[in-house]
């Protein structure tokens, strides 16, 4: 085992829990509006994945982004002035908590109508395989999302045109306040792979290195053969679906069973078997992103809101047609009503 | 009389419904054991039970389809859509099938079937989330749109259109759910289709629906203070539209204003200055205007949200400018 | 064998064959307009799976639908009159070749937009089950439906609530101009039913006892189990998609293979094996048909045009809400800006 | 000037551009190996290949998020819809996706692709069949509308849609394919957003679009005969709208018809009469009036179907009524 790799795969995590955390800390003190859906407990599933590709491969997610654009992009600050609506936020404000962009590092947001998002990252890796690029497409999305006739496009055409897509179902068993066994008539999402027919694989979601390798493996598939794959990562939201769900669907067992689950504190675990790091060096990395959340809080709440006079901005794109190649060849005015 | 909430009001009508008439059912994500997103359907589960408080997957096409198939034999269902927005992957569903089998099999399919849900902007949800839809089903010949703006016409007008025999979109405002109002204890309905002036005046005519009908009653209270009386105007249906009460109000006043929280292009405030203008055109002493929401997607940032949504302010000015009084 | 059952199961087949042909004829001479889909080919599909189940059951199917319409209500007039646009047709004239409808027979149309119809058939059966009443629902469909959404969700819902519905794909090998392997990554329609799961059947399609087999079990299956089935029957159309389809993207071979295959060919095949009827006695079947269809074309001809003054008849249904049980309590005025 | 008919500028467009940009391509059901349904792309496979001409399932959904994705990372996609009919079953994707990417992400996102096919009623083919979408897509701020009525128009506006960075709905006249106009052997392009003249006049402008434009000048002749003297303007873009040239012509004639093939509820023609009646209040003799189509689904029956959709009788009623010579 690397062991550079599992502190940064350690703190990449932890990132995510402690700006989550302070970013519920903050809607509660009204520091942003909308929706806040928090991904605590499912840490392992965007970082496992999304260090298991290269930084030139996509990422496509829902509205429970926050984990895969810190996973990705890494940018608190611009993550954290996103949320508290600010013109220094990624999207520029406009976006909020469910539109995370950054196309530069090709975050593809940010999407927040369920099951929307799958045909479109069919489509990037539509792209890629056009121009014959090497470019692989990790495409997330939950549990409740299956029965979407989007996804099902989505993945029909993604296994009809063998794309390189690899289809990550979050599987934290409720999709809001519904278990999943009210919602498929079996356990596994994996089961819908079978129609199309497609590859798929279930596997732990909250063991960070088992997603690692998993995702490695089907992104190296969807590379080289260009075939895409269904993993379905079992894994749990510690939280309500969204700041305004207090979650009273779950049991105490059920919720304290998940949190025994945690993949930080399976991750540590590990770290300490393996000799990797002590306690006070993992607290240490800790304390350093703490400081670094305070640090996105501070900036965000410093930051000036979007300017009023943008308000029209980019509602459509200002870039004129190369007119320069153009020509225009009128039509004698006589002719004009032909046809 | 008694007070209860916009939600609570919608709630009553629906358990009503459902008591009176065992054909009556609600299905949509979240309505049973979560007790409904926005809580709408609170309590309904308990009371009525697994086989007409239907949850269903995240599925708007399949559940929309489910409710028109169960809609053809003669069931009444009421079909939640979580928000309205979601209605548009459905979209196919509403247009194509609810609003049209009955005219294409040469009337002899009715299809009573309601859909309800929230819509309109919030706080904050960004452009996904915060959407008008009541321009795009009032286009379609075939379906009927409610947009509700207080308790009272809330559950009068969800009665009536759980009993009527057509397909209805129910636009419920997202904002309005916590308002109070006064209900009576009594049964009662509003027939579909009729108007209600909220408020009296002489001077000028605004006409508003949903939320956006108390931000014309608070433009009213301003600019009554400057001695200027407006009526205010609910056309409570946008489809079928009101129209001898709007004439008949535009008629007294000779000046009008639309306010209207959707975007500009071709909304119903264009339809109903089209009708204005064409009824009434030797009353007005000014173009009817309106008010809308910006032609933009909705920004998430809270002040450029509030740019985007029609206020009083901005009522205010258009009021003093049908009034050639800027 | 059932002798009665082969010959009213031959009829029902050559009143669809004799019936199409002479539309194809009418068309041609402009007695109609619009789209004109042929079923011819097929016909074993629709009266073997509708033969099956009792008159009571629900038909839901396409715009190739004129079939499944003479299989449950058998009324050619209706029918004849439908396509010439006469408001003796079964819908009125108002719905034309795609959109016919018996409510009365329980023959629930004639739905146009692909995938559109499946959903619909799902509430049907929801509503069979909601009254407890044993009825069960038929939906056809084609195998280029297999990748719209509608499709996805409809087949979703009715695995999951365990719905009464047999799924019937008419798999004629194309959907327009596409072969089916341009649609699916693999030859059966039926591995969809692997992905929600739900149970599958491949059948011949172009023999009637088998279908009429098959659709029986699955019906009971259904009735008795409240359990879907999708049956997949693979079949041929001998024409092209529609009217206007010269079917150029088929070799000649293929179809010839695929005449040779001729459902009511078979079926009269194993007719004069068993002795149930002789040559002589199924042209008479077909004489007798032919004078029904030349009946039919009269009546349409002679039928009226639907009467301009209906226009806007049955845009809604005016029945008003019994305001006889209601009483309208207002608001005081003062109190009506309320809420 | 050669003739070419409407399908083949249109095809001529794509070719030239797919020549000119590697980036383009064209993607929907029958549109390569079957030659496109409407032999709109007829030749194009051969010419281009598999890879650039794409045959998809049918899965609207599905494709046109397909081209979403691709235009986001810099493809140029053009999305055939059969007919524009089967664009409600990806009605979510047009508004929710390709019309807001761009402004949620703050601006990052260009999205260059065009959604086209045809659009409105043909012949007999009933209510599912026949529908006018314009009105659905020009009320979505972040899309672009065109509706063009000439090979001329068509081959200019397609070129310039693909080369636009913005999402773009094109809607063909599907009766229009075989029309037959000047179409020039050289390069040229026309700007969105500027409509035409498509005949002077002085007396009445009417506005109309696609296979209206037609119909408008059909009607425009038969006055003629009257002595009058009528001004066709074909917008040629729905959003954006000329708006200015628009009231140019209104102000110089003081009357105006609006014809649109469309439901009448909240259609184009009334966000024109919205626009006419607050830019040119002063100058109209009579409110502005439009000829629309019923307001019914589409009947399949040929003698209901003609009753429907306006023609040219119905236009020179309108427009003597304007002059109030009826
Ligand atoms: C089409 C659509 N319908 C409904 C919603 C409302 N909604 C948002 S998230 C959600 C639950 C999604 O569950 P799942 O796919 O399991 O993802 P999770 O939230 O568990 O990560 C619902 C119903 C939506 N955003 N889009
Ligand atoms: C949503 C939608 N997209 C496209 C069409 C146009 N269309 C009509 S039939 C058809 C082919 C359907 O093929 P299949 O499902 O195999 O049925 P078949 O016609 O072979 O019986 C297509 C593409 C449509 N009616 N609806
Ligand atoms: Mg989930
Ligand atoms: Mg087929």
């Amino acid at each position: 085992m690397d062991r550079d790799l599992m502190l940064s795969l350690y703190r990449d995590m932890i990132c995510i829990r402690r700006f989550e955390e302070e970013a519920a800390r903050a809607y509660t003190r009204g520091k942003m509006g909308g929706f806040l859906h928090l991904y605590i407990g499912e840490e392992a599933v965007a970082v496992g994945a999304i260090s298991a590709v290269e930084p030139t491969d996509y990422i496509v997610a829902t509205y429970r982004e926050h984990a895969h654009y810190l996973a990705r992009v890494g940018d608190m600050k611009a993550a954290m002035a996103e949320l508290f609506g600010k013109a220094t936020g990624c999207s520029k404000g406009r976006g909020g908590s469910m539109h995370f962009f950054d196309m530069k590092k090709r975050f593809m947001g940010g999407h927040a109508i369920v099951g929307g998002h799958v045909p479109i990252a069919a489509g990037i890796a539509f792209a890629s395989k056009y121009r014959g690029e090497p470019d692989v497409t990790l495409c997330f999305f939950g549990d409740g999302t299956a029965n979407m006739g989007a996804f099902h496009e989505g993945m029909s055409l993604a296994a009809l045109w063998k794309l390189p897509v690899v289809f990550i179902c979050e599987n934290n068993l409720y999709s809001m306040g519904t278990p999943l066994y009210r919602t498929l008539a079996v356990e596994d999402v994996a089961v819908r792979a079978e129609g199309y027919p497609m590859a798929q694989e279930i596997i732990n979601g909250d063991d960070v290195l088992e997603v690692r390798e998993a995702v490695r493996r089907a992104a190296k598939r969807a590379r080289t053969e260009s075939l895409p794959i269904l993993v379905e990562a079992k894994t749990y939201r510690f939280r309500g679906h969204s700041m305004s769900d207090p979650a009273k669907y779950r049991t105490k067992e059920e919720v304290e069973e998940w949190m025994n689950r945690d993949p930080i504190r399976i991750l540590a675990q590990r770290i300490y078997e393996l000799g990797v790091a002590n306690e006070a060096q993992l607290k240490a990395i800790d304390d350093e992103v703490k400081q670094e959340v305070a640090e996105a809080v501070k900036f965000a709440d410093e930051s000036p809101v979007p300017d009023p006079a943008t308000l029209y901005d980019d509602v459509y794109s200002e870039t004129e047609p190369r007119q320069d190649e153009e020509k225009v060849v009128p039509l004698p005015r006589r002719a004009r009503a032909g046809g | 009389m008694r007070e209860l909430t916009y939600r609570e009001a919608l709630r009553e009508a629906m358990a009503e419904e459902m008591e009176r008439d065992e054909r009556v059912f609600l299905m949509g994500e979240e309505v049973g054991h979560y007790n409904g997103a926005y809580k709408v359907s609170e309590g309904l589960l308990d009371r009525f039970g697994e086989r007409r408080v239907v949850d269903t997957p995240i599925a708007e096409t399949g559940f929309s389809g489910v409710g028109i198939g169960a809609a053809m034999v003669g069931l009444r269902p009421i079909i939640e859509f979580m928000t309205w927005n979601f209605s548009l992957c459905a979209y196919d569903q509403l247009v194509n099938n609810a609003a049209k089998l009955r005219y294409m099999s040469g009337g002899q399919i009715s299809l009573p079937i309601v859909f309800r849900g929230p819509g309109g902007a919030a706080h904050q949800l960004a452009a996904q989330h915060s959407q008008v839809v009541e321009n795009l089903y009032a286009y379609v010949p075939g379906l009927k749109v409610i947009t509700p703006s207080t308790p009272y016409d809330a559950k009068g007008l969800l009665k009536s259109a759980i009993r009527d025999d057509n397909p209805i979109v129910f636009i419920e405002g997202e904002v309005l759910y916590g308002r109070k109002g006064q209900v009576p204890e009594e049964e009662y309905t509003i027939p579909l289709g009729k108007g209600d002036v909220k408020r009296e005046g002489k001077d000028v005519t605004i006409i508003a629906w949903s939320k956006m009908v108390h931000v014309a009653l608070e433009a009213a209270t301003a600019l009554a203070k400057d001695g200027i009386e407006v009526e205010v105007l609910d056309p409570r249906t946008i489809r079928p539209l009101d129209e001898a009460l709007i004439l008949r109000s535009v008629k007294k006043t000779n000046r009008c204003v639309i306010v209207e929280e959707g975007w500009p292009f071709a909304g119903a405030g264009a339809e109903l200055c089209y009708r204005i203008t064409n009824g009434a055109f030797d009353y007005l002493d000014a173009p009817a205007v309106r008010v809308t929401g910006e032609d933009v997607p909705m920004p998430y940032a809270k002040n450029l949200e509030h740019l985007v949504l029609p206020g009083v302010e901005k009522v205010v000015t258009a009021v003093k400018s049908v009034l050639y009084r800027s």
